[in-house]
């Protein structure tokens, strides 16, 4: 039984209102829980390569607008939906009548997340680029809608967020209609029939004002200011959502954009005076440096969550690096990494959650040795973070070797050692998260603190699960990478279930885990069998130089974690790019208060003169030449 | 010669609207500026009037039931027999205002008057206004200038 | 008894009787006059929009239309006259007193003045009406008794009445080159005003007319006034008349100065009133003074709209007015008691949930999100940009981008102070009932608007092939010379 | 027919400088109306009895009149012109 | 500083204005209507004085208008400046009394004239409605404690207009356009002739004299307190 992309598209328009009658009680969330399953049944149903096309279709201003869901759209709205449902589950239990107490509205917290995925369903089953654009915009505001909620620094951080995705906005729409005029109607296949015929310079404009106007919500070089406050200040089920899939719709649009309609081949008519500088090899470079400088940024934060935020943007820029490489293995690894990404930063940011729950802070300054007190948010994010910083069992690796892989085939050792050293700044933060949270020495508060309730727990391991078994068979999910790449218009990968089979390298995550797994039961049956008796010590039974340690006394300082590498490269923290916003604002403000003053005239009909003798001049000057 | 009186009429129409509207924009007094509005418009009127005026033509009046003569074109005096009475309407309201003005803020000065609109808007707004030289909202006082009072 | 001349007559006619019903047992009956004799003129000319044809011309006192003044009703006309009636109807003063029904006639004298600009085809009834208008909103500006309207309705007069003397150099200027008032007659002499003197003659007319129309150089007035004056005087000004104003400068560009020099000249003047209107409204801090510039922003906005050559110029332009005619007189209307500092405003959506609701509702449209006929107006705006092509076509499509940005910056920074947690020390201020109402309506016009945005188009494109086919127009006007002899 | 042409335009542009100039408010709405009658002169001489008859009865006669009335309502319709008096006060 | 740049402009302006009128052809002006007019006026309306014609018969919807604006100033005028209550004034000295008693027929008699003649010689409804202001206007001024009410000026003013708006809505009723003048134009050159049009310019004349005369008995009034 196929479903309908009608069908998909109207479950989760009821779905808003839905959200809004049920969310206040469990048994209405657990529901709404169950409402993205269907969801996510449907869409399983309507198959990944079949384009099922929706009947429902408007003429709008002449352009007819209608949806389809090609095997590309698929992938992503899988990811979306599923990351939607495990987020409604995790807030579902416990935690949704704590906070509902504490003050947050359920209910707009509820409607808000079904109202991003619907917008994020239309953006993503777009059939021409109107209902691109629509979806687009809507998609925008609906993240604006998620972020509102908490108050406080978030609201700032809303503001901030919300006037770059309108200029992002209205990038897009200058491209679109650049486009229009060029190409004369705005369906795809005519679109990616005229792109050939139009000039070099109306090219770069139209692909520059794309690209612009989508990576603002990448969150790339330029732009990546505003995404970890916005994504880390927003209550727990609304950040795991967006800070899973919410910035990926600006791949998804990129790659639909610029790979899919214009095309590769159009692409590399755009370079700078000699061939090296193409418009490819800058994106390149552009993620690669989006890569590098959130990473090491996440080091320096305190926060749990802005470090995850952060993470976030620098993820993005690997999967912009794998799309743009834009061959078979690159590309693959982009996508594939579209989805690792959002399994792990669901974990990571429940995690987190998890414990704010628990201990109220987030402030890895003041937390520390909860491994005993939480082990299973333990587990989880220790199976997170294996999976962020891309370490062999888990899929965060599979994907990250895909994308080296292709930057040494491309012939691109600068970009490999560039991406490289952000794999560097992501170890390193990573392990602050894990050590300061779970490690080290347990707080005096914190010795009451029980494990996660069940509603939270759940949902995290389910993904873990997730994560190691796309970590150890990622074939399950490069089949359908691949059939999103034929929907590109790019060469298919050579997918086995355990991994790669390509005359350009193999890898075989199966043997691979095999290897780490016998290695570790060696060691445990070293450890646990052949070993000394080892006797068990109670956390805080602590003995070191001489005299027993009462729980106390701080022995183990876990703030200011990487004192001796951040006394090294302190200097290089200029935050150029914050002082480069603070002055674009301030001179912005100043120019506001100019033209302010245009109209502080001392007498009124000063202009109206001025405004007389300089308007004819300049019309009877123009008429005359 | 004949050219010559047009050209005189021309002077004097624009004269008189160059000087009516550097009336308005030059003086500070809103009185004045009502003036300086009549004669801009007195200008004006007689710019029109001589877009209908013909060669040896006579008034517009009929004689005797037919045309005595070549006659001048009447439409331009239909219109600035109305543009007039338009700007006698116009002057009185505003001698209404300016009468209005001097009675709630007591001056004529355009400057003054203006300065205290803005202020009485930024009041009923509550708006501390752009750039105030009022005590700074702050509870700490300004410290007090070097070297004691001695200002 | 259904002529179209009533919608002129009867407001004049209610205008002229209205200070009479003052006195005692009258003084229901005189409350009554303005909105029964507006809604009749709104009948009147619903009959004519939806039995439509094809355009036709009405010569004033039966005389042929080169010598006497001649109506032209075509859809755009209609469109606009529908507009006025109705829109006063809905922003009616109804306060009592001698003051009251002084300002309920000077309403409807606006009303009559602003449908007569809509229908009237001869250039110096169109000064006349514009004059009519201009002196009403002066007295409804100074209406509202507070000492800085009357500096501000008087500095508004100052510019206004400089600006129709300059209009009125510009008529002089026409008639001595061409001798005739009618528009008909001034198309076909199109290559007479060709030359230099006669694009001087535009710019002065542009200048005349351009004052009510916040264009560039002559709208110092704006803030002062909108700050100073009542919120739904404001609303009818912004809202209302403005778009005529810019209807008749249309007019006079479609049919006198079809040249480029002329669309080129308006394309700069709107680029220049977008950007310093949103640039001042960025840095305003109370909401009557921003919504103030916010309304010059957008007009440039019109005006950009407006100057694009053919018909995609026409539908761009008519459906940008419209749109801003809805949203901006209901953002005045909401911003009767919101008028003053916006960080007053904190928390206010607790207070008056409904009155957020719309303000949120207008300023999305405002900022184009798609579902809402902003987003429309503004695709076909920017279409137009785009096809013209011309450097200073992708400067506008920037300015108005760049526009909508900086628009999203301040509308957004409101919508957050309404929704912050109130501070708790001046609670925020109620809206009023008769308000949210008002305001209510053109939120439902809005979502239709919204629902059925394409019959709308079609309606639009229909009316912009009749607008720009200047043929048409000189043929009916100056055929119905045979129809009365 | 020329000379008294230019005789009449210099008074009338004359007067209209003389309006701006004078110090005395008073001095400077009688120069007005003395605009105004020259335009309803040179009116005559462009043959335009209707417009020359509104433009002296409305603007030397009415329009003197109605900015008098306001001058004494603003207090201002003092003849004598003290030192800087009336030129613009405070 | 500001003042030289304003003086740099209005030169600019005045130059332009001179290049622009320089080259119009004064003293042979197109007309292209109005040659029309003036052969057509015997027989379309039937009044000696043509100006009057375009006035009230071929642009009347012109007049209309600007007998509006005159109504609304007038309103305007009484919004602003409110029916403040006038303080007594003392009585004018005896010769402006008795100044005012001989001239006020004087001055009624001939705006009357004016009015009535409109459509034969030059003048007519504005012209004599302004000398009918100014006799209305006469009385109060050598006694400001007499003040006539508004109220029945405020009645002539509102009539008057409806009047005139009557007078053209009745040829609406009778199937012509707006404003199409009455009744048979009798003999060119008497004083019954020319149609509705000397009611036309009665009606204006009436109107116009109660407006200004209200508008100059508004000013004329002192508030409580001078300040």
């Amino acid at each position: 039984m196929t479903g309908s992309l009608d069908f998909l598209l109207l479950l989760s328009v009821v779905g808003v209102p839905l959200a809004a009658l049920l969310a206040p009680s469990v048994v209405g969330r657990w529901l709404l829980v169950l409402l993205y399953v269907v969801q996510l049944v449907e869409l399983a149903l309507l198959g990944s390569g079949d384009g099922a096309r929706s009947a429902v279709s408007f003429s709008l201003l002449g352009h007819s607008v209608g949806w389809q869901l090609d095997a590309l759209g698929w992938f992503f709205a899988m990811i979306t939906v599923a990351a939607a449902g495990f987020s409604a589950a995790y807030a579902a239990g416990e935690w949704g009548t704590l906070n509902a107490r504490a003050g947050l509205s359920l209910r707009w917290l509820y409607v808000g997340l079904q109202v991003n995925v619907f917008a994020m369903l239309v953006l993503l089953a777009a059939g021409d680029m109107v209902a691109l654009f629509i979806g687009w915009e809507l998609t925008s505001w609906a993240g604006l809608l998620l972020m509102l909620l908490a108050g406080g620094e978030a609201i700032a951080a809303a503001r901030r967020y919300i006037v770059y995705a309108i200029a992002g906005g209205m990038m897009v729409l200058g491209g679109l209609l650049m486009t229009l005029a060029a190409a004369g109607s705005l369906q795809f296949d005519a679109v990616a029939a005229a792109i050939p015929t139009v000039g070099t310079s109306a090219l770069w404009a139209i692909t520059l004002l794309f690209v612009l106007g989508f990576s603002v919500k990448m969150a790339t070089m330029p732009f990546h200011l505003w995404q970890a406050p916005a994504y880390a200040f927003s209550p727990a089920p609304a950040s795991a959502f967006l800070g899973a899939i919410s910035a990926r719709m600006g791949l998804f649009a990129i790659a639909l954009v610029a790979i899919k309609l214009i095309g590769i081949v159009q692409l590399d008519r755009l370079y700078l005076y000699f061939d090296a500088l193409n418009l490819r090899n800058l994106l390149a470079w552009v993620a690669v440096f989006t890569a590098i400088l959130p990473t090491f940024v996440a080091m320096k934060q305190n926060d749990a969550r802005l470090l995850l935020g952060w993470h976030g943007v620098g993820q993005g820029g690997y999967m912009l690096l794998g799309l743009v490489m834009a061959d078979s293995l690159g590309s693959a690894g982009g996508l594939l990494h579209v989805f690792n990404h959002a399994t792990y930063q669901a974990i990571l940011l429940m995690a987190v959650f998890a414990v704010i729950h628990r201990t109220g802070t987030a402030d890895l300054n003041r937390l520390g040795g909860l491994v005993a007190r939480m082990p299973l948010s333990f587990l989880a994010m220790l199976i997170g973070i294996i999976g962020l910083a891309g370490l062999p069992p888990m899929n965060g690796f599979v994907s990250k070797w895909m994308i080296y892989r292709a930057l040494i085939l491309e012939g691109q050792p600068l970009l490999f050692v560039a991406t490289v050293i952000s794999t560097l700044g992501t170890v390193l933060s990573v392990y602050k998260l894990l050590h300061n949270t779970f490690l080290g020495q347990l707080r005096l508060e914190h010795e009451t603190v029980k494990e996660a309730p069940w509603s939270m727990t759940i949902p995290m391991l389910v993904l873990c699960v997730v994560v190691f078994v796309t970590g150890v068979a990622p074939g399950l999910v490069l089949e359908y990478v691949a059939a999103a790449q034929q929907a590109l218009g790019l060469a298919p990968v050579a997918f086995i279930l355990g991994g790669i089979d390509s005359p350009a390298g193999t890898l075989d995550m199966i043997w691979v885990t095999a290897i780490l797994l016998a290695g570790f039961g060696i060691g445990a049956v070293l450890f646990y069998l052949m070993g000394g008796r080892s006797r068990r010590v109670h956390q805080l039974d602590n003995y070191a130089g001489g005299h027993f340690l009462t729980a106390d006394v701080r022995y183990q300082y876990s703030d200011n974690f990487y004192a001796g590498l951040m006394h090294r490269i302190r200097p290089w923290y200029r935050g150029s790019f914050a002082w480069a916003e603070e002055a674009l604002v301030s001179t912005f403000g100043a120019i506001a208060t100019a033209a302010r003053g245009f109209f502080e005239q001392a007498n009124p009909a000063h202009w109206v003169l001025v405004g007389t003798t300089l308007i004819t001049t300049w019309v009877m000057w123009h008429a005359l030449v | 010669m004949t050219t010559q009186i047009g050209l005189v009429f021309f002077i004097a129409a624009i004269g008189l609207c160059v000087i009516g509207i550097g009336g308005i924009v030059l003086s500070r007094n809103l009185f004045r500026m009502v003036l300086a509005l009549a004669i801009a418009e007195a200008g004006a009127n007689l710019l029109l009037v001589l877009a209908g005026y013909r060669w040896d033509a006579v008034a517009p009046i009929l004689s005797a039931g037919q045309m005595p003569a070549p006659m001048v074109d009447p439409v331009p005096q239909a219109m600035v027999l109305t543009a007039i009475v338009i700007g006698v309407g116009v002057q009185a309201l505003a001698l209404t205002l300016v009468v209005r003005v001097k009675q709630r803020y007591g001056t004529l000065d355009m400057q003054l008057a203006r300065e205290r609109m803005n202020a009485e808007i930024d009041a009923t707004a509550d708006v501390t206004p752009p750039r105030s030289q009022e005590r700074p909202r702050g509870e700490r006082p300004l410290p007090a200038p070097a070297g004691g009072a001695h200002d | 008894m259904t002529d179209l001349t009533l919608a002129v007559a009867l407001p004049l006619l209610a205008a002229f009787v209205r200070p009479l019903f003052n006195a005692g047992a009258l003084r229901w009956l005189g409350q009554l006059i303005g909105p029964v004799v507006l809604a009749l003129v709104t009948v009147i000319l619903f009959a004519h929009w939806s039995t439509f044809s094809e355009p036709f011309a009405i010569a004033l006192g039966g005389f042929a239309p080169p010598l006497g003044i001649a109506f032209y009703v075509d859809r755009m006309a209609l469109l606009f006259a529908l507009a006025v009636p109705l829109v006063t109807l809905l922003l009616w003063p109804g306060d009592d007193g001698a003051d009251g029904a002084r300002r309920q006639s000077l309403t409807l004298l606006l009303a009559a003045s602003l449908t007569g600009l809509a229908l009237s085809g001869d250039l110096f009834n169109l000064y006349v009406f514009y004059e009519l208008a201009a002196v009403a909103s002066y007295g409804l500006v100074a209406g509202n008794g507070s000492s800085a309207g009357y500096v501000a309705a008087f500095r508004y007069l100052m510019i206004s009445a400089l600006g129709s003397v300059v209009g009125l150099l510009g008529i002089g200027l026409v008639y001595f080159k061409t001798g005739t008032l009618n528009l008909a007659e001034l198309a076909t002499l199109g290559n007479e005003l060709a030359d230099p003197q006669g694009l001087a003659a535009f710019a002065m007319l542009a200048i005349g007319f351009g004052v009510k129309a916040e264009m560039f150089p002559v709208n110092g007035w704006v803030p002062e006034v909108y700050g100073a004056a009542s919120r739904r005087v404001a609303a009818l000004l912004a809202g209302l008349a403005s778009k005529l104003a810019v209807l008749v400068i249309v007019r006079i560009l479609l049919l006198m100065f079809p040249s480029d020099e002329a669309r080129q000249l308006l394309l700069v003047l709107g680029i220049l009133g977008v950007v310093s209107g949103e640039l001042a409204a960025y840095q305003a801090r109370d909401m009557a003074r921003m919504l103030g510039w916010s309304s010059i922003g957008q007009l440039g906005i019109v005006f950009i709209a407006f100057s694009l050559p053919g018909e995609a110029g026409l539908v761009a332009g008519v459906a940008a007015a419209l749109h801003h005619l809805v949203v901006k007189s209901a953002l005045f209307v909401l911003a009767g008691p919101w008028g003053g500092a916006i960080d007053r405003l904190r928390g206010a959506a607790t207070v008056s949930a409904l009155g957020a609701g719309l303000f949120v509702l207008f300023a999305l449209s405002l900022l184009g999100l798609p579902p809402l006929p902003g987003f429309w107006s503004k695709f076909l705006v920017i279409g137009g940009l785009a096809d013209a092509g011309t450097a200073l076509h992708y400067l506008g499509m920037a300015a108005v981008l760049t526009g909508t940005v900086i628009e999203g910056a301040y509308l957004l920074r409101v919508i957050t102070t309404l929704y912050a947690p109130p501070a708790g020390s001046p609670a925020p201020p109620r809206q009023r009932g008769s308000d949210l109402l008002t305001a209510g309506l053109f939120g439902i016009a809005l979502l239709a608007a919204a629902v059925m945005i394409d019959p709308l188009w079609q309606t639009l494109d229909a009316l912009a092939v009749s607008g720009v086919d200047t043929a048409a127009y000189q043929q009916t006007v100056l055929a119905a010379q045979e129809a009365h002899p | 027919m020329i000379w008294l042409a230019l005789v009449v335009v210099a008074l009338t542009l004359g007067a209209a400088v003389a309006v701006l100039l004078l110090d005395n408010l008073l001095a400077a709405t009688a120069a007005a109306s003395a605009v105004s009658l020259g335009v309803a002169v040179i009116f005559v001489l462009l043959h335009a009895p209707d417009v020359a008859m509104t433009e002296a009865v409305v603007g030397a006669g009415l329009s003197g009149l109605i900015l008098a009335l306001a001058l004494r309502r603003l207090g201002l319709a003092r003849l004598d012109v003290g030192p800087g008096g009336g030129r613009n006060d405070a | 500083m500001r003042n030289i740049a304003t003086l740099l402009f209005l030169g600019g302006l005045a130059f332009l204005l001179i290049v622009i009128t320089g080259s119009l052809d004064f003293g042979a002006p197109p007309m292209r209507i109005g040659t029309q007019i003036q052969a057509a006026t015997a027989g379309d309306v039937g009044t000696a004085n043509i100006v009057t014609a375009v006035v009230l018969g071929y642009r009347g919807l012109d007049t209309l208008g600007e007998l509006s604006i005159l109504f609304a100033a007038a309103t305007a005028g009484g919004l602003v400046l409110g029916s403040a209550a006038a303080r007594a004034r003392p009585d004018g000295g005896f010769i402006l009394r008795a100044g005012a008693d001989l001239m006020f027929p004087l001055l009624l008699i001939a705006g009357l004239y004016i009015v009535i003649h409109g459509h034969l010689t030059p003048g007519g409804g504005f012209q004599g409605g302004v000398i009918l202001a100014a006799a209305f206007f006469l009385p109060l001024l050598a006694r400001p404690g007499t003040t006539p009410g508004h109220r029945w000026l405020m009645w002539i003013e509102g009539l008057s207009g409806a009047t005139f708006i009557v007078i053209g809505l009745l040829a609406l009723y009778r199937g012509d356009a707006f404003l199409t003048p009455l009744f048979d134009h009798g003999t060119l050159g008497e004083l019954v002739s020319g149609g509705s049009l000397p009611l036309l310019y009665l009606a204006v004349g009436l109107k116009v004299g109660a407006e200004l005369a209200g508008l100059l008995m508004r000013l004329a009034q002192d508030d409580e307190v001078t300040s």
